[in-house]
């Protein structure tokens, strides 16, 4: 699948939030890659860094409460060194972000054209006719039905799943060679959920984008990413394909995840208890810091399972598990 | 003119300072301090020039330039450019033969002959006649009349009540000989006649431009509010409604076109005057006198003062009013009248003077208005100095002299309370009513109950606060029960005549106090001997002896009023009796100082 | 006197959402009542500070005005000392009745904070009570009730205070009060009922009617306690700005007695500039002191928000 | 077509009978602003509640499924039709917020952080309804929470902590804790663990499932996650604008079937088969076409979903064909 | 929307009707009339008494209320007993005064506030947000005519830059350029007064407004699509944040036609503070019920003013 440089290069990338005095590392050293043409997905717990990741890529934080360090390598640029202006012209121009929630995403005094034309103006050299034409492309693109019209209209007059393609549009209207989408379709119902991946496919089919798929849904990674990052604590704990993953994942984040999945039912019986991680998810100021993060949830496992200072491990071409206590991992109750 | 309280400064803006206008004539008094009249200026003066005049006010004027028809004292104080009376008056106001009109009285035929100079002018260009003197009282007397000045005054003129009522067509007491003769019948007439707003309307109006208005309409005609024309040495030239003035001197003028081109007049609130004047933004202004010492130093300034026609008091309520008493058929049997109350709370003149004694109004004066104010020892304002029986000595700062006269009338303090109840051995509380306005109303309403408390008397204030204005006039009026002793204050226009203020008819005798010597002497003033001046300077100096005597109010403050005139101003008086107006004024530079 | 007449549009204040992420999980665990303040105001030095300042200020003028000043003593007139310098014989000089204006100072600041915070307690009880009943129930009891209150707006109430001062025999702080917190409520019925409204549409009030609660305790024990930030600002301000509240009237000549001595009466000499320039201890210290109590308060108030809201607490 | 409901009273299983349930929101328009229209949120629901069974609700965004929920449990005023509570008409009566219907129906809500008062401790929070149906002393309701904290596994140092303290998992099971308070027959569960991650979805449904089992309520399971639904529910019913296109049980559902709609909602659920992710895709398409094709067939000019036509026992769904049969029912 | 407003204003009639009868009670109530500022010695008391019976006001109150409401109901308002004019020019002398010092005041006011409260809410905690929160402490707790009296003594006297009175150069002639110019340049000491003062609201609401908006995801929407920072504030924020204040637009319309008594009476502005205050001391009571019933009118068209402007800024509000 890579072939050549890769479009975006992440390399040791820290993104800490300042809690009183202190910074704390919400991604924590996390390095990838996104090739073109690729659908990465990232999928982990609710607070393991996934959002900040997205954002910090795209370079939404306040300067003032966030300490970031590592590499964000897109054309030879380290875009977390750039200043406002430049990276700017990255935003929206390179990279396009689709966020989670399309109704609290869209400013609902802006009507919806304006809102795509936005992009268009501070990166293009588009006339307002050019730019109008291309909004009503962008829309149809997406799937909107009677664009002209809608284009008139206001985020809080369109139903969710359209709001959610408006949204889409606007990360599209510069045609952007990464897009990184922060659960799209959390918000919507199936149906809708199944068209806007669907929509997204065929996008790619288009522009080849790069992108980046955070969800916590698996049964849409299952049917959309080409490659899984499983994120933990602010660590990527496993990566493979999505093939591999789901058919042999290692890490015991990424098991216990699958396993809590309600589908496998048997229709008549009884339904059996589904699969719970142990304790909670810690918080940002109280994440273990050290050795494997995700051993305090898996107290079963013996200690001396665990690397002292867990690294990726290539135990297949192309798939990583962090730590070594993988090899070890037995559910709860399951013989070794 | 009733002031407002102690004060005529900041609060006095009830629109109610109504002051007839003043014409000058009199007599330079003696205040606490002593006050040039005249602006003098030893340097030359220039070719015309504009001379800019502050009107001190707190609220716009209302724009009523009509002599006939205004209530407003600022809109009086403007007339003073542009309107002038066809007499002018001495220094005692009463009417002279200096003015556009001369006159002769008879006295047994109750007539009244005027005679209008030769030439006299519009500031039109119109020749004013006799014609336009009796416009003005046809105006007056007729049943549109819709402004205020119609009263006895006028019924007392022969047909006049007839004309009022529709009756008749004319006033058959008046009669044009020519354009320049013209005489008034009265029914009844006495003394204060002749005095200067005393009974004879001074004011012709221009029957050519208000002819067509109808009557009913004066009040708010263009032909006024806009484009009045008078006889005085000044034109109006434009006006911006509430707020300022622009004169242009009237070429017509009897005396001769006066020495300024124009005047501009512009509404100034009392709280920047003393900064517009000391900047020398404005020629004149007469100055808010508490506010006296900050701008009595100004070097570009020249202070002119002279006393008012007013003076502050405290009343007694003594009685209460009676309406009048009608039959079935409406008709009048028993006028309205004051009725005394010998069972009033302060029916003891003694004890009336025990609280007179004990107040220090000197100081007041002194502290409080800077020495533009003197303590009173009459209700007749020295200005009237032939009225003003010198013998008084009047009320002074005397406590031991007080607490001796309760003492001796019976006001002990027989229960240990510290204050000294009534000679029944009740307990004395009196209620002192005092009306709001300007900043020193409540300290010396204060000072007075704390001076009253200190010779053992009990006051307090009535309603436990200063009374607004209206209400307190409403409570006085009314006779309210919760007003035993209350300060007021009275201009006496230029007729001492106290008649109206303290006779057993007068609805404004709110002391009401009525006393058959009181009666007696008020018959002497106003009797035909009174033609005698020195039979009425007596009857006033014995009616001034009996006030003091008996006491039913406590006269307090005379007070002065202060001019300030830049210094490049010339020849501005304001010496009461003057035949010199503002036509009379020059500037010697062309910028003030 | 638009000081009285436009009630002082009350500020609204949104808690703004900095942390609504689902991790805040307390790692000192539980701190209840007392010592949440405490530690909320050891975090503030400004808070600390202004409480401080404001407890001392309120303790020197309380003992001051009733240990140190007779009321009927220090309203006495000395007219000789008519605006007496600051010196020796008056510590911040005297006013133009020879009055002692330390005395007037401390009594007037008791007075008128007696005043602003009898005036922001009645005017909060009604307005907050019918702002949430308004925005809780909908519907037609909402819509007599914002009918009232729109009418009230619309009242001139100049008028009907100089009416009321006309007539009413005995005009003292109480019935000052009374006629001040008749009107100023109704901009707080305003504010409340909308707060309400988008407050009584979140899940927790219908768990609590599915729960079997009273609407009387929803709206009071569970919809009340989520507005105290706004309730704490609001009366905060409330309280800085009722302090100073009769100084319009005052000027116009209708505010309190003079015997009754308030900051803003001391602020209403200075209608002059000469006052102003040169006879600055009569107006000056009185300013200062509504200042700095307006200050105070609002530092105070801004911790005491934090308290009341969990999830904006320093510490 | 009340044949279930008289079998439910025969068989005497069901304790709450929901009729002919219609919610219309009134449209206001014109110059007086009277209501011209209505916005037909519920619009004929028979439904009926039997001990210990769990009832899915799902369907897509806006069909009506919270509707049903608060209606039932008086947060929103029916406009037509019955709820029939063990016999008893419990239909929009001003009831009494301590009545025994109260306290025998409760709610879990689908926002945790909403539903729990945010100013309140957990303590407080969970005695709100044992203050309101119980008189216990403060200690005894102090040992009824922590016995309630403990059924759902939580800490018991949560006691006196706020809402926002917890993940989210940790509040919907404070939900979960104070619904099952007062012992409820009922539970109305609008989508309570669709703000979830997968994990703590897991815990919560574990939980539901749990407390079920020990004290035999009922709930009444709104979704539209098919799987969770799939996962915890015997009975389901699938609603579009308002009415049910099909209601049966879960094989009846899943594996045959009946109304376009249902099928067409089957086939959006993503599988977790990254290998014939393709063949997924293209069967979904299909299924699409189909429903864009076949529509009219399915609603009638209005676009209205026909009444409900017994196909089995237990199966019954919108079909025309039978429809007519059936419609003298209405 | 039109039919919207119609109803709203067809509303207003009973309130008005309330409002009228209410205000004629009070002024009935009030001591004193407007002929008791006539007592002078020269005055005869049958004068008075006889304007009084002209005037009617010997008449009990419902038959001076039923004169007065038909006669208002054809659009007379009686004339003012002060002026002696009809009430209606006397109001029509003085609002115009009073709409332009608003008018320039609420462009003033705006003028600061806005960039205070976007600068206070962009950077929220900042000094210069301290500062401005000072700012606003101290303009809450200073009196509207201390701090007028200060402006005019600075910048009138001492420093000489502005008039010091009045709404035009005496002698100006109306309709010229110099005419205009001397209008504005006396509006603009007492507007700056006035708005110094006034921003108060305006910066603590737009203040809130922005931190809050800041947080928004529609924000963080704008960022990515790289919009620069100042015009996500200038566009997006401000917008947004704008609302609470737009809300308020409606009083500040009725607070146009009210004036300031302070401001007015010294700047010697002859306006509608004055005139409301002058009117109520000396009983006027054409003129006052006349200015009662504009004010609470305004009041009535402000709020429905306000609710239309706001359901323009924001397209989820509409008038129902
Ligand atoms: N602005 C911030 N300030 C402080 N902490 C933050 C901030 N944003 C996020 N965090 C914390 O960083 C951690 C990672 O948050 P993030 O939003 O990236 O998680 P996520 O994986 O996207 O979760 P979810 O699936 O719930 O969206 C969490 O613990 C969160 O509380
Ligand atoms: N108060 C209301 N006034 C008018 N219409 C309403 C009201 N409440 C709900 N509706 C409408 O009723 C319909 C059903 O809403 P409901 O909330 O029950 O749907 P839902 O199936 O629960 O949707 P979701 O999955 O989004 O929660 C929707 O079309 C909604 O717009
Ligand atoms: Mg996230
Ligand atoms: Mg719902």
């Amino acid at each position: 699948m890579s072939t050549g440089k890769p479009l975006l290069e992440i390399n040791h990338l820290h993104t800490g939030f300042r809690i009183k005095d202190n910074y704390y590392d919400a991604v924590d050293d996390v390095s990838l890659t996104l090739e073109k043409n690729e659908i990465l997905a990232i999928v982990g717990e609710s607070g393991s860094g996934k959002s900040t990741l997205a954002t910090t890529i795209i370079g939404l934080h306040n300067k003032a409460n966030t300490k970031i360090s590592g590499e964000v390598l897109y054309q030879d640029l380290n875009l977390i060194d750039l200043n406002e202006t430049l990276y700017n012209r990255i935003r929206g121009n390179d990279i396009g972000m689709i966020f989670q929630d399309p109704l609290s995403a869209l400013n609902p005094l802006m009507t919806i054209s304006d809102q795509i034309e936005e992009a268009l103006i501070y990166h293009t050299k588009m006339s307002a006719q050019e730019r109008k034409d291309r909004v009503l492309e962008l829309l149809n693109q997406v799937g909107i039905p009677n664009p002209a019209r809608i284009s008139k209209q206001y985020p809080h007059e369109l139903s969710g799943g359209m709001r959610q393609r408006v949204v889409i549009a606007i990360a599209l209207s510069c045609k952007p060679p990464i897009i990184i989408a922060d659960e799209p379709t959390t918000a919507l119902d199936v149906t809708i959920q199944a068209q806007i991946l669907d929509l997204l496919n065929d996008l790619q089919d288009e522009t080849e984008a790069g992108i980046i798929l955070i969800t916590h849904d698996l049964g849409v990674v299952a049917e959309t990413a080409d490659r899984v990052a499983v994120m933990y604590a602010g660590e990527i704990v496993e990566m493979a394909t999505a093939e591999e993953l789901f058919t042999n994942p290692r890490h015991p984040y990424t098991r216990s995840l699958l396993n809590s999945i309600p589908q496998s039912e048997d229709l008549e019986g009884e339904s059996e208890e589904l699969h719970v991680i142990q304790g909670t998810v810690p918080s940002l100021k109280n994440l273990p810091r050290t050795g494997c993060r995700f051993a305090p949830r898996i107290p079963w496992v013996p200690k001396e399972a665990h690397e002292a200072n867990p690294t990726l491990h290539e135990i297949l071409p192309n798939h990583f598990v962090r730590c070594t206590c993988h090899e070890h991992f037995h559910f709860e109750g399951e013989a070794e | 003119a009733c002031q407002s309280g102690g004060s005529d400064t900041v609060g006095s803006d009830n629109g109610t300072t109504n002051e007839s206008a003043v014409e000058e004539s009199g007599e330079e008094t003696a205040g606490v301090i002593e006050f040039d009249t005249l602006k003098t200026n030893d340097e030359d003066s220039i070719e015309g020039g504009t001379l800019r005049y502050a009107l001190v006010a707190s609220s716009p004027f209302q724009g009523i330039f009509s002599p006939e028809f205004y209530e407003d004292a600022y809109d009086s104080e403007l007339m003073g450019f542009t309107h002038e009376s066809l007499f002018s008056v001495d220094e005692n106001f009463m009417l002279s033969q200096d003015g556009m009109a001369t006159f002769e009285f008879d006295q047994e035929a109750k007539t009244i002959h005027i005679t209008l100079k030769d030439d006299l002018k519009w500031s039109d260009g119109e020749p004013l006649t006799t014609e336009d003197v009796l416009f003005s009282y046809e105006v007056i007397a007729s049943p549109e009349y819709t402004g205020v000045r119609y009263g006895a005054d006028f019924s007392n003129i022969v047909g006049v009540e007839d004309y009022h009522t529709g009756a008749a067509d004319s006033i058959s007491g008046i009669k044009i000989i020519d354009d320049q003769n013209i005489t008034i019948e009265y029914i009844e007439v006495n003394p204060s006649i002749l005095q200067s707003g005393g009974g004879i309307w001074g004011y012709p109006m221009p029957k050519h431009q208000l002819e067509s208005v109808a009557i009913a309409d004066m009040a708010a005609a263009p032909e006024i509010r806009n484009n009045p024309v008078g006889a005085g040495p000044f034109r109006v030239k434009s006006i911006t409604a509430g707020e300022s003035v622009e004169f242009e001197a009237n070429e017509y003028y009897w005396k001769g076109a006066p020495s300024l081109d124009g005047v501009i007049a512009e509404v100034v609130a009392p709280e920047t005057i003393v900064s517009e004047m000391q900047n020398g933004n404005y020629d004149v202004a007469k100055m808010p006198t508490d506010q006296y010492d900050t701008y009595k130093d100004s070097e570009n300034l020249t202070l002119l003062g002279r006393q008012e026609l007013a003076y502050t008091y405290l009343g007694f309520k003594l009685g209460h009013w009676e309406p009048a008493v009608t039959d079935e058929d409406g008709k009048v049997t028993e006028p309205a009248k004051n009725v005394s109350n010998p069972d009033a709370k302060m029916a003891d003149p003694e004890l009336r003077k025990a609280m007179a004694y004990a107040i220090d109004n000197n100081a007041i004066a002194t502290t409080f208005y800077q020495g533009l104010r003197e303590n009173a020892k009459a209700m007749i304002p020295p200005v009237f100095a032939d009225f003003v029986n010198e013998d008084i000595e009047g009320f002074y700062y005397d406590p031991e002299l007080a607490a001796s006269i309760l003492d001796e009338a019976g006001y002990v303090d027989t229960n240990e309370d510290g204050f000294r109840e009534t000679p029944e051995g009740e307990e004395l509380v009196i209620n002192f009513a005092s009306m709001s306005g300007g900043a020193t109303a409540e300290p010396i309403a204060q000072y007075y109950i704390q001076e009253w408390e200190n010779i053992g008397l009990k006051v307090q204030l009535a309603t436990g606060r200063l009374i607004e204005f209206q209400a307190f006039y409403d409570m006085l009026e009314a006779d309210d029960e919760q007003i035993d002793i209350y300060q007021g204050a009275w201009g006496t226009g230029h007729d001492p005549n106290p008649t109206g203020l303290y006779g057993k008819d007068a609805s404004f005798n709110y002391a009401r106090y009525v006393n058959d010597e009181n009666e007696a002497i008020l018959a002497k003033i106003n009797s035909e001997a009174s033609f005698d001046p020195e039979y009425k300077f007596e009857a006033f100096r014995e009616w001034q002896q009996h006030m003091f005597d008996n006491v039913p109010i406590i006269p307090t403050l005379w007070r002065s009023e202060v001019f300030a005139v830049n210094n490049r101003v010339k020849g501005y008086d304001i010496t009461y009796g003057t035949t010199d107006g503002w036509e009379a004024v020059e500037l010697t530079s062309e910028t003030a100082y | 006197m638009e000081e009285v007449a436009s009630d002082i549009k009350d500020l609204d204040h949104t808690d703004s959402n900095l942390t609504t992420l689902p991790d805040t999980t307390d790692d000192q665990g539980a701190v209840i009542g007392f010592q949440v303040i405490a530690r909320e105001f050891k975090k503030d030095k400004l808070a600390m500070f202004s409480l401080g300042l404001l407890i001392t200020l309120l303790i020197i003028i309380f003992i001051g005005s009733y240990f140190f000043f007779d009321q009927s003593e220090v309203m006495k007139v000395h007219i000789l000392n008519r605006y007496t310098a600051p010196g020796e014989q008056y510590f911040l000089g005297a006013d133009e009745g020879g009055r002692d204006v330390l005395g007037q100072l401390f009594i007037g600041a008791r007075n008128s904070i007696i005043i602003g915070f009898s005036v922001t307690i009645v005017t909060g009880i009604i307005g907050i009570g019918l702002g949430i009943i308004s925005g809780y129930y909908g519907g037609i009891i909402d819509n007599i009730i914002m009918r009232i209150v729109d009418f009230i707006m619309v009242l001139p109430i100049n008028m009907i205070i100089i009416v009321f001062v006309s007539m009413v025999k005995d005009y003292n702080i109480f019935t000052f009060v009374a006629i001040m917190s008749a009107f100023s409520w109704v901009g707080k019925a305003r504010i409340f009922r909308s707060r309400t409204l988008s407050e009584a549409n979140r899940d927790y009030v219908n768990a609590s009617k599915t729960l079997g609660t009273s609407d009387i305790k929803i709206m009071f024990r569970e919809v009340m306690p989520n507005l105290s930030s706004l309730i704490i600002v609001n009366s905060t301000l409330n309280f800085a700005g009722n302090i100073g509240i009769e100084t319009g009237l005052s000027f116009l000549g209708f505010g309190l007695p003079q015997s009754v001595p308030s900051l803003g009466t001391l602020i209403g000499f200075a209608t002059s500039p000469d006052v102003i320039e040169n006879k600055t201890w009569v107006w000056l210290p009185a300013s200062l002191l509504i200042l700095v109590l307006m200050l105070s308060i609002n530092y105070v108030g801004q911790a005491l928000q934090r308290v009341a809201d969990s999830k904006q607490r320093l510490g | 077509m009340n044949i279930s409901i008289l079998k439910g009273r025969l068989s005497n299983l069901s304790f709450m009978q929901i009729k002919d349930l219609k919610v219309h929101y009134p449209i206001r328009s014109g110059f007086w602003n009277r209501v011209t229209d209505h916005v037909y949120a519920v619009d004929g629901i028979n439904l009926e509640i039997e001990e210990g069974k769990t009832y899915g609700l799902v369907g897509e965004s806006g069909s009506g499924k919270s509707t049903i929920g608060k209606s039932i449990i008086g947060l929103e005023r029916i406009t037509s039709g019955k709820v029939f509570y063990e016999g008893e008409d419990v239909t929009n009566k001003a009831r009494k917020r301590t009545s025994d219907y109260n306290r025998n129906v409760q709610m879990i809500f689908q926002d945790s952080m909403s539903s729990l008062n945010p100013r309140k401790r957990v303590i407080d929070i969970i005695s709100e309804p044992l203050d309101n149906f119980e008189r216990l002393s403060p200690n005894e309701t102090k040992k009824r929470v922590m016995e309630l904290l403990d059924i759902v596994n939580m800490p018991e140092d949560a006691l006196y902590k706020y809402a926002h303290e917890f993940s989210g998992g940790q509040r919907q099971r404070i939900g979960v804790a104070r619904a099952v308070a007062t012992n409820p027959k009922l539970i109305i569960a609008d989508e309570p663990v669709s703000a979830l991650d997968l994990s703590v979805q897991a815990q919560v449904l574990n939980f539901m499932k749990r407390i079920q089992e020990e004290y035999n309520v009922s709930y009444l399971f709104i979704s539209h996650d098919l799987g969770v639904v799939k996962h915890m529910c015997d009975d389901l019913a699938i609603m579009y604008r308002g009415r049910f296109v099909e209601y049966g049980n879960k094989k009846d559902i899943y594996n045959n079937p009946q109304h376009i709609y249902t099928k067409r909602l089957l086939s959006a659920i993503p599988t977790i088969d990254p290998i014939n992710r393709e063949k997924h895709k293209a069967d979904r398409i299909a299924v699409e076409k189909e429903y864009n094709m076949n529509q009219e067939k399915f609603y009638n000019e209005d676009g209205r979903v026909y009444d409900l036509s017994p196909l089995t026992d237990t199966h019954k769904a919108a079909i025309k064909v039978h429809a007519n049969a059936v419609k003298e029912g209405e | 929307m039109w039919k919207t407003i119609l109803r709203r204003v067809l509303l207003m009639i009973p309130q008005i009707i309330i409002l009228s009868l209410f205000v004629f009670l009070m002024a009935s109530a009030m001591p004193g009339d407007p002929f008791t500022g006539l007592i002078t010695p020269d005055m005869d008391p049958a004068t008075i008494e006889r304007l009084r019976e002209a005037a009617g006001l010997n008449n009990p109150w419902y038959i001076r209320y039923w004169d007065w409401i038909v006669n208002a109901i054809q659009g007379d308002f009686g004339k003012s007993f002060t002026y002696k004019i009809p009430v209606s020019e006397v109001i029509g002398q003085r609002v115009g005064n009073t709409i332009w010092l608003s008018i320039v005041s609420l462009v003033f006011t705006y003028l600061l506030a806005i960039p205070l409260g976007m600068f206070a809410g962009r950077y929220n905690g900042s000094w210069g947000d301290k500062a401005i929160s000072f700012y606003n402490y101290f303009s809450f707790a200073i009196p509207t005519f201390v701090f007028a009296l200060l402006l005019i003594w600075i910048f009138g006297f001492n420093l000489g830059w502005f008039p010091t009175r009045g709404t035009v150069q005496t002698g100006v002639a109306p309709g010229t350029f110099a005419y205009v110019w001397s209008r504005i340049y006396h509006l603009i000491l007492p507007a700056l007064s006035y708005a110094l003062l006034a921003t108060t609201s305006t910066i603590q609401y737009l203040r809130t407004g922005v931190i809050d908006a800041k947080q928004e995801d529609y924000v963080k929407t704008a960022r990515s699509k790289g919009v620069p920072e100042n015009k996500v504030y200038n566009k997006h924020i401000f917008r947004n944040s704008i609302l609470p204040i737009a809300s308020f637009i409606g009083y500040d319309i009725t607070g146009l036609i009210g004036g300031s008594i302070f401001i007015e009476r010294i700047f010697s502005f002859p306006g509608m503070g004055r005139l409301f205050i002058d009117s109520l001391l000396a009983r006027d009571y054409s003129v006052i019920t006349a200015l009662i019933l504009l004010f609470g009118l305004t009041a009535l068209f402000g709020t429905l003013l306000s609710d239309i402007i706001m359901s323009i800024v924001d397209p989820r509000i509409r008038i129902e």
